[in-house]
């Protein structure tokens, strides 16, 4: 390796921008450095970094068929928050709903992370807006959320009476959950 | 104090001490002025340095001083030991005490030129360097989210029953209405112009409970009725039978 | 190349930070690499970017000799003063070693702020307590100390071995602390 390839080869390794040749032969000191720039892309051919021109502008780069492995990814099984789940519940039972109906049945404002949260779980999608004042924009839930949640269509999440009979709904009337079914047949 | 090699000003003692790192700082400059190793270093010229430096003192700055007079002083004391007759009973011996002060200033010294030496190797940024700009490694954290079924059902009973006010709906009774109960008396009245019992305007039914409702919507109906002097009623005694009739 | 080689090679050019082997074998998914690495680093000899081992752990670097082609566009860095460096020093050659220790060596005591600069800068870490009287702070340097200052490890610190065998790095004996007397004893 000759001293000029060397000086080269460090300045573009030790530099934070992509240089021209015109700028490499300044900081080297040498003209006509464009020959010396190819026999370097060369040599590296074939290796995990590439030396590479875009632009007209010179750099090192890994090379793009290892990218795999700079970016490791590690499965991070986590708990949906109790947030979360409220608001999954409600899509379901009421889809295609917006934002604002479902702070409404929660009584609480839904920050902006929990609807995220459920679409970067792949369990709610949005659905369009709905017609009239301010176009909502909708959310429904998605193939994924029936598989995960063993069902086979949004007709088997549980009625009243199960629900009544799991004790999960104790202080609740019956005409509310009519009432929901209701709507429930309309969309079905 | 960034200067490694300090230069004693003897005109202003005051800022010459601040230019110390110590007594042991000036004496190991005094003892390197002698040129030759610090192992072989005559103690007793070195005293005569110190404590000449000390005393060409024209001011001196108490607080910073101390540690200065400190060494003065035992540098004297450790002079007379070595010149006076060999007193064995003095322990350490004078001799002994000198390989101990060459030995500190032999570390200090060794010490001090490390420093230099690492300062002056090749450092990262500024004799070699890393890569410019590394792509980094990333960690994709690859999230998946858990929850139950059950978590879900839970989830919704429980925003129903907090949310929902709590409402009283009677269930499977059949009721007369009051707008019912005016337009059966209103109609009935018709056929009945003498006095007749509010009982016989009801309709026929074995359910006691829609009886009961019919009961009271009528009388409802014959009081507002009553009101818009379509009729007139009539009660001899408490809980006794009303009598109702049409105004002619 | 070998693919093995050419993972190694890309990961050590992407990673911002030094990686041990261990890592390194984490990434690429693969056992024992050292032996690659020290081929890999016998493949890059004489070329202007090396790849160099400091305190177990890899990085690439310019080559030493290139640094004045390097160093004119770049800022110095921070420069120490007299107290710090001599600390560092100490620290290094003693490690671990307690705070009084540093001032006995040095014969005064050490300013406030000269350990923060260390600790700030990266090199020198807080190693436990010395089980003993008072339970002093022990200084130790840092992975990042031997990386910045190009030391494989403690071994190349510089003249260490004529140090020790000089003595000079031997524990110091509580008979030279009292070589100052009452003023030494004041502080302790």
């Amino acid at each position: 390796m000759t001293e000029l390839e060397r000086a080269i080869e460090a300045t573009l390794f030790a530099s934070a921008e992509p240089m021209t040749a015109e700028e490499i032969g300044v900081q080297v000191g040498a003209d006509d450095v464009e020959a010396v720039l190819a026999g370097l892309a060369e040599r590296y051919a074939g290796h995990g970094v590439e030396l590479v021109t875009r632009g007209g502008r010179w750099h090192f780069q890994t090379a793009p068929d290892l990218a795999h492995l700079l970016r490791r990814t590690r499965d991070e099984p986590r708990r949906l928050s109790r947030a979360a789940t409220e608001c999954l519940a409600i899509i379901a039972y009421h889809e295609p709903t917006s934002r604002g109906e479902i702070e409404a049945i929660r009584g609480v404002q839904i920050s902006k992370g929990t609807l995220d949260v459920l679409m970067e779980a792949g369990w709610v999608r949005t659905a369009g807006r709905r017609e009239g004042p301010g176009r909502p924009l909708l959310y429904a839930t998605t193939p994924d959320f029936l598989t995960h949640f063993g069902l086979g269509s949004r007709k088997d999440l549980p009625g009243i009476d199960d629900l009544k009979a799991a004790g999960l709904l104790d202080p609740l009337e019956e005409a509310i959950f009519e009432l929901q079914l209701e709507s429930d047949d309309e969309e079905g | 104090m960034d200067d490694f090699e300090p230069v004693p000003d003897h005109s202003t003692l005051t800022l010459t001490l601040d230019g110390w790192e110590g007594p042991l700082d000036l004496l190991l400059t005094l003892a390197r002025a002698q040129k030759v190793d610090l192992a072989q270093i005559s103690i007793l010229a070195l005293t005569d340095q110190y404590i000449a430096y000390i005393d060409n003192a024209s001011s001196l700055k108490l607080e910073v001083a101390a540690d200065y007079l400190v060494m003065a002083a035992w540098l004297a004391y450790l002079k007379s030991c070595l010149l006076l007759p060999k007193d064995p009973t003095i322990d350490p011996s004078p001799e002994e005490l000198v390989l101990r002060l060459q030995l500190r200033l032999q570390r200090l010294d060794a010490m001090r030129e490390a420093g230099a030496r690492l300062l002056g190797r090749d450092r990262i940024g500024r004799d070699v360097f890393a890569r410019g700009s590394p792509e980094g490694l990333a960690l994709v954290r690859n999230v998946q989210w858990k929850a139950a079924a059950f978590d879900l059902y839970a989830a919704y009973g429980r925003v129903r029953a907090r949310t929902q006010p709590a409402m009283h709906v009677v269930a499977h009774r059949s009721v007369m209405t009051l707008e019912h109960a005016i337009a059966r008396v209103s109609a009935l009245l018709g056929a009945a112009i003498d006095w007749t019992t509010l009982e016989s305007f009801l309709p026929a039914t074995i359910d006691p409970a829609y009886r009961k409702s019919a009961l009271a919507s009528s009388f409802v109906a014959t009081l507002e009725l009553a009101r818009q002097g379509r009729l007139e009623i009539e009660q001899d005694k408490a809980f006794d039978e009303l009598y109702v009739r049409r105004v002619a």
